[in-house]
């Protein structure tokens, strides 16, 4: 039986409990154990590299040092989480930075530890293997049918390509054909890895509502009932920002944003409700509840 | 010990069509290298007989290049695959002599590859400064002697 | 800051300390940007700044340090790196940016974008002291210091507060390990602030 | 002991600035056998040439060495000199002190010195140099043109029109290459086929002009003046001696459904077809992957009814044939004209510009095929999406141009032009339509070509807009380009409801399979080097292959026919000697000496070595002259050292290095010659 370890970073135990949630309840169903890696710390995300390179290294380093204590892949379901740390293992690479890193961490051995080869997965990495695929295929009791959705794959699990190694920088395919597995119908849209400006979500709303807004459009214009997501950031800008939307340019959306395993949860035939989707806060329940009735 | 103020003395076996050109492109280009490069140019490096190589070190080069056209762009169809299996060879039979193999530079150097060109002139005679002036090995006669035979059976 | 570039005569061009200290810092060959401005083009955030990306980056190819480390720009890029996934040069203009930040910081020049930077020290002060990110605190204190003590409260603070995804109450503050990987450096990043 | 006369030049300040010619004359000087040396301000020119032959002539000199620039340069012109002089013109020997030291070495002290080496060691060489007479070999007055665009078809036109028989092998089943496919050339817009079909059918119809289309070069054999070449014909599967091109089979055909490649996948065409109706020849040709009557075949060859058939029940001369074989032909040529054109980059890489993905994004080939009055639409600018008349039309020029990232940083050179071109004919088609050019440079070098771009801009009211495009997408019934507008500097958002890439030129994707048919080389992205960039810019490295258009590198229609004019010329050059100068440095076997392993015949790329039975009976190797090129690789090989490279020998390569190298830090001067 496959085990991982498990990172689920800031968002999966704050804002995005939700995915955390279904998450595990779709892993349990695939018969996929998480052990999540105790004493973890936040990745540092684009407040650390911004403000001082090595720091933000270091603390995904750290991490790394932790799990890589359990020799098992280690599972950031996090966007951010990941790409930060899938970063850190690309730029210790050089000796150099390895070294500024390892006196941050009082002198911790990257190599030694395993941390630096540590098999880093995102969730998409994790679930949309051919295999994986198959194996989720056949607990879907719920068909997704007649859902319309649209993939949105966001910055941070495409770029850099040479360290996310996405199956396209421009139009990955992975959870569009996942997706299509639990039955939605997948629709193309030219703003799969568009940015939503999560990084300036507080400092400067301004911008990232105009984003949301422009991504939000895009994904209606071409007949979307939902977008689906594997990155906290964008969710949760996505999610929690229409209201700001209406207020500034008076236009409402009301577009459900799914964590693709709240999909394939629903799909699995779990409730709303154990998939706590009530904590959207912009209405989800109704879209999933209204995919139970369409099956009868 | 890059401070060190040994100036190793290389010959450089050149074929005529591709690297002689390359070097000559370096020229025209005015890309400077080290100096300490001796260019003798051949028609092609399969022209060049390992019993070169070994006088070479013998009469004291501290290393020798031997550049050809890239696999592929031979002039002559493929004297250039010749060479590189031919010095192949060479580099076991210089182990043997006791000279380092990394004295002996095999490469491919285009007649369009100036800046490539000056590049591994360069970077090789760094490197020889690095290993430092090669003892005479007359005491190798016999060995040498013997030599070419052993080595053309390509 | 004046209007003009005045090159004095004697002074290398290319070899201008911004420039040298980017490319070393970065590991990114400024000098070899040729301005077609793709990263601008595809720059989501680039209506609100005030010098394009490549603006930025020809800053800096002509020794410009006030100008880049000053803009707005540098604050308002989001990393999301369209710019350097695009570049017809293969230039990482993301990492570029983000060493024009570091370099503001440690220069300890006035941030053209006040929020952003309070919003990292916060970020960061949190995960410091808890090891982990604390929302609430950092969305207060942005406001806070941003004068505007309301901002994003009642239209996504309440209703995420109401479903629970914002904890009142720190989570994990178990690490002083965490705290000695800030304190190892030598300028704190909240010893801007 | 040989009389060598030493010639230093200075090339004006070129060597002078950084070597002390005077003072390296004065050190080769000291040379035993150095009789002369003296330093001149130009040895090429002609007082530089003159000096030389009195100095031969007044201290009887039997040896000399020119130092000065490579001999890739200026071997001829001495050599020439001295043979006037009365020496043979292999008594030379040039020191290269230009481009591998003068150029190379800033500092003065270290380039003397080199210099000096340089010209000790090319006055050791020439101690074994020994008279050279080139042997002379016959001429088979015929050429081959290879490509049957303008180019091929200007090269071979050229040829045969100064009386000498041409045999032109084009590939596809018909000339006229891309410029059949344009519409308009810039920048006098004059209709492409309008000029070129004319010379299309003076090439079918010349007298000394042999036309094998549908055909491919196989492989090349033998040197200047004496190629032997074997041609594919592949199966037309329609007898050209019989079809008329009436063209009835292309309408009876019931399998129209496939895409063009003439039409770049904008048109369709029959399982049997002739790319487009000015095709020459005018015989059709059947896609065996498609027609249903040799598929039939394959599965059961012995069958005596085919499946469909319809073209050749059709057929009113029974022309069509499904039987057909592949055939292989050998013939003999003086010179080859290689005109095999380009290829245009793949814009689908771009994944941000959503080519193949988005219908409304197309290139500019396909653009063309929609502008052309004989094109699939009849001329008719329609988007492919709905078949609507594009109103607003934006242009990506460097699309697989200068850009380092698609490992493309050249810039093609054509873009530009026909983009302003494309930008014209549009406002002629529909008055209303607005064009954006997205450019990097507008790069308009050219007779008019300037002035052309202007009016494109004033006339035409094309919008130009200075910033390279990030990304394009759909949104609603258009597309929306994003670019930055670098003169402003604000980002530009242009809805569009057609988006042209202008692609980039690019080698045949195997180029570099023909190049080593032929054996010449090519550059890292697959274009033809030329021997020399400048002097020699229709010459390959190999005698008497000669080169033009895109072959080469990007250029323009004017450019290309200009080359194959300069190609042909070259080559009726080589055609009108009676006899060639063979190579003067072959191998020769000391047979007294020779052990008969033919280690050396094995090596040799030319089978040049030949087995022979001496008086005593011994088998010894003998090296034909006609077919030895001088590679030296029986020399290299041979374990007894009985095979001798003339120009090369063993001797003069092991001199060169022991003056350099014996006795260490001594100056080689001090010491006498071997």
């Amino acid at each position: 039986m496959q085990t991982y370890s498990y990172y689920p970073g800031c968002s999966l135990h704050g804002t995005a409990k939700e995915y955390d949630h279904s998450l595990k309840l779709v892993m349990s169903k695939l018969g996929i154990q998480l052990h999540e890696i105790p004493g973890w710390n936040c990745c540092g995300a684009t407040a650390a590299h911004s403000t001082d390179e090595i720091l933000g290294l270091a603390l995904p380093a750290r991490n790394l040092i932790l799990a890589a204590a359990r020799n098992q892949p280690l599972l950031a379901p996090c966007a951010m989480c990941f790409n930060r740390t899938k970063i850190t293992q690309h730029e210790i690479q050089n000796p150099a930075t390895r070294k500024a890193v390892e006196e941050r961490l009082d002198g911790a051995d990257l190599e030694a530890t395993g941390a630096s080869r540590l098999e880093v997965l995102s969730l998409l990495q994790a679930l949309a293997s051919d295999e994986m695929r198959a194996a989720a295929a056949k607990w879907v009791v719920r068909p997704l049918e007649g859902l319309k959705v649209v993939c949105y794959y966001g910055c941070l699990l495409v770029r850099p390509a040479e360290v996310m190694h996405p199956d396209s920088l421009e139009n990955p395919q992975a959870m569009d054909r996942l997706m299509e597995a639990m039955g939605a119908k997948v629709l193309d849209w030219p703003f799969k890895t568009e940015c939503c400006g999560a990084s300036l979500a507080i400092a400067r709303s301004d911008v990232v509502v105009a984003l949301g807004r422009r991504l939000l459009s895009m994904a209606r214009g071409v007949g979307a009932d939902a977008i689906v997501t594997a990155c906290p950031m964008c969710h949760s800008n996505l999610d929690t920002r229409q209201a700001q939307i209406k207020a500034r340019y008076g236009e409402s959306f009301d577009l459900p944003i799914f964590y693709v395993t709240e999909l394939m949860g629903l799909a699995f035939g779990f409730t709303p409700r154990q998939l706590s989707l009530s904590m959207h806060v912009t209405n989800a329940t109704r879209l999933a509840e209204r995919i139970g009735r369409t099956q009868g | 010990m890059p401070e060190t103020v040994f100036e190793p003395r290389i010959v450089g076996f050149l074929c005529n069509w591709c690297s002689y050109a390359g070097a000559n492109l370096a020229g025209t280009s005015r890309i400077q290298y080290a100096p300490n490069i001796r260019i003798i140019r051949v028609p092609c490096s399969g022209r060049v007989d390992p019993l070169f190589v070994v006088k070479a070190f013998q009469s004291g080069a501290d290393g020798v290049m031997v550049l050809g056209c890239h696999p592929g762009d031979c002039h002559y169809r493929d004297g250039n695959y010749h060479a590189r299996r031919r010095f192949a060879l060479m580099h076991r039979f210089l182990n043997f002599l006791g000279i380092d193999e990394r004295r002996l530079k095999i490469d491919w150097v285009s007649a369009a590859e100036g800046k490539r060109f000056a590049q591994v002139v360069s970077e090789f005679t760094r490197q020889l400064a690095e290993l430092g002036p090669l003892s005479a090995i007359s005491g190798q006669q016999a060995a040498v002697s013997s030599q070419p035979a052993a080595v053309s059976q390509t | 800051m004046s209007n003009q570039i005045i090159f004095k005569s004697g002074e290398s061009v290319a070899g201008n300390e911004l420039l040298q200290s980017v490319r070393e810092r970065s590991g990114v060959q400024v000098e070899v940007c040729y301005q077609c401005g793709k990263c601008s083009a595809g720059c989501p955030a680039a209506e609100f700044m005030d010098l394009m990306p490549r603006q930025v980056m020809r800053a800096v190819q002509l020794g410009q340090a006030e100008l880049a480390l000053r803009s707005r720009t540098i604050w308002l890029c989001a990393s999301c790196q369209t710019c350097s996934a695009r570049c017809p040069m293969e230039l990482d203009v993301a990492r570029v940016m983000d060493v024009l930040r570091q370099m503001a910081r440690s220069q300890r020049i006035q941030p053209a974008e006040k929020g952003v930077v309070l919003g990292y020290d916060l970020f960061l002060e949190s995960v410091k002291r808890l090891g982990r990110l604390y929302e609430v605190g950092l969305v207060a204190g942005v406001n806070f210091g941003t004068l505007n003590p309301l901002a994003n409260v009642f239209d996504v603070g309440l209703p995420m507060f109401l479903k629970g995804k914002l904890n009142l109450v720190p989570g994990w503050s178990g690490s002083g390990e965490v705290k000695r990987i800030f304190v190892k450096k030598g300028a704190e990043p909240d010893a801007d602030v | 002991m040989a009389r060598i006369g030493v010639f230093v030049c200075h090339c004006g300040s070129n060597i002078a600035a950084t070597v002390d010619v005077k003072k390296v004359a004065e050190t080769v000087g000291q040379l035993p056998d150095v009789v002369y040396a003296t330093n001149y301000m130009f040895m090429c020119s002609e007082p530089g040439q003159k000096l030389i032959q009195d100095a031969i002539r007044e201290h009887n000199l039997d040896r000399v060495v020119v130092a000065a620039c490579s001999p890739t340069m200026h071997f001829r012109t001495f050599s020439g000199a001295i043979q006037r002089a009365g020496l043979n013109g292999y008594m030379l020997e040039m020191a290269n002190i230009r481009e591998q030291c003068s150029w190379v070495h800033p500092d003065k002290a270290v380039g003397t010195d080199k210099a000096t080496d340089i010209v000790m060691m090319a006055a050791a060489k020439t101690r074994w140099s020994e008279p050279l007479f080139p042997r002379e070999i016959g001429v088979t007055r015929r050429a081959l043109v290879i490509g049957g665009g303008i180019a091929g078809i200007q090269a071979a036109l050229d040829i045969a029109n100064a009386g000498v028989e041409v045999v032109l092998v084009e590939r596809s089943p018909s000339i006229g290459g891309r410029m059949a496919q344009l519409d308009k050339t810039f920048p006098t817009l004059d209709c492409s086929g309008c000029i070129l079909t004319p010379r299309m059918t003076e090439v079918a119809q010349h007298p000394n002009i042999t036309l094998y289309t549908w055909s491919e070069v196989q492989a090349v054999r033998g040197f200047v003046g004496n190629f032997e070449v074997d041609i594919l014909h592949k199966p037309r599967y329609v007898d050209a001696s019989l079809c008329t091109g009436c063209g009835e089979c292309l309408t009876r055909c019931p399998w129209k459904k496939f895409t063009s490649e003439f039409d770049e996948g904008m048109g369709r065409r029959a399982a049997i077809y002739r790319p487009f109706p000015q095709a020459v020849p005018n015989v059709p040709v059947i896609d065996a992957e498609q027609c249903q009557a040799i598929l039939s075949l394959r599965e059961n060859p012995e069958r005596d009814k085919v499946r469909c058939g319809a073209c050749l029940k059709f057929c009113p001369r029974k022309a069509v044939d499904f039987r057909q074989q592949p055939t292989v032909g050998t013939e003999k040529f003086g010179a080859i004209v290689l005109a095999n054109g380009y290829s245009l980059f793949d814009p689908a890489v771009y994944g941000e510009y959503g080519y193949g993905r988005y219908p409304d994004v197309i290139t500019s080939i396909q653009l063309e095929r929609l502008m052309n009055a004989a094109g699939p639409t009849g001329g008719e600018i329609r988007r492919p999406s709905d078949g609507h008349h594009p109103r607003s039309v934006a242009f990506l020029a460097c699309v697989g141009s200068r850009d380092q990232r698609v490992g493309r940083p050249y810039c093609s050179k054509i873009c530009c032009m026909y983009t302003a071109k494309h930008a014209i004919m549009l406002k002629e088609h529909d008055p209303h339509v607005q064009s954006y050019v997205f450019y990097m440079d507008v790069r308009a070098g050219g007779k008019g070509y300037e002035e052309f771009i202007r009016r494109a801009q004033e006339e035409y009211g094309t919008a130009y807009l200075r910033g390279r495009v990030s990304k394009v997408y759909p949104e609603g019934d258009h597309m929306v380009v994003m670019g930055e507008d670098t003169l402003l500097g604000m980002p530009v958002r242009v809805e569009a409801d057609l988006v042209v890439l202008a692609t980039g030129v690019q080698p045949q994707p195997d180029a570099d399979a023909m190049a080593r048919i032929l054996g010449i080389s090519y550059d890292g992205y697959g274009f033809i080097n030329e021997s020399h960039p400048k002097l020699n810019p229709v010459e390959s490295n190999t005698a008497g292959i000669l080169l033009a258009g895109c072959t080469i590198g990007p250029k323009d229609i004017p450019e290309s026919v200009a080359q194959a004019s300069a190609a042909a010329a070259k080559a009726l050059g080589l055609l009108s000697q009676p006899t060639l100068l063979g190579e003067a440095m072959t191998s020769w076997v000391n047979q007294a000496r020779c052990a008969g392993c033919f280690s050396c015949e094995a090596v040799c790329p030319y089978h040049a070595v030949e087995r022979v039975t001496l008086r005593d009976g011994r088998r010894a190797a003998q090296v034909n002259e006609g077919l030895c090129k001088g590679c030296g690789l029986c020399a290299s090989v041979c374990p007894g050292k009985v095979i001798t490279l003339r120009g090369f020998s063993d001797q003069a390569l092991l001199e060169q290095m022991n003056v350099l190298l014996l006795q260490p830090g001594e100056r080689i001067y001090a010491r006498n010659s071997l």
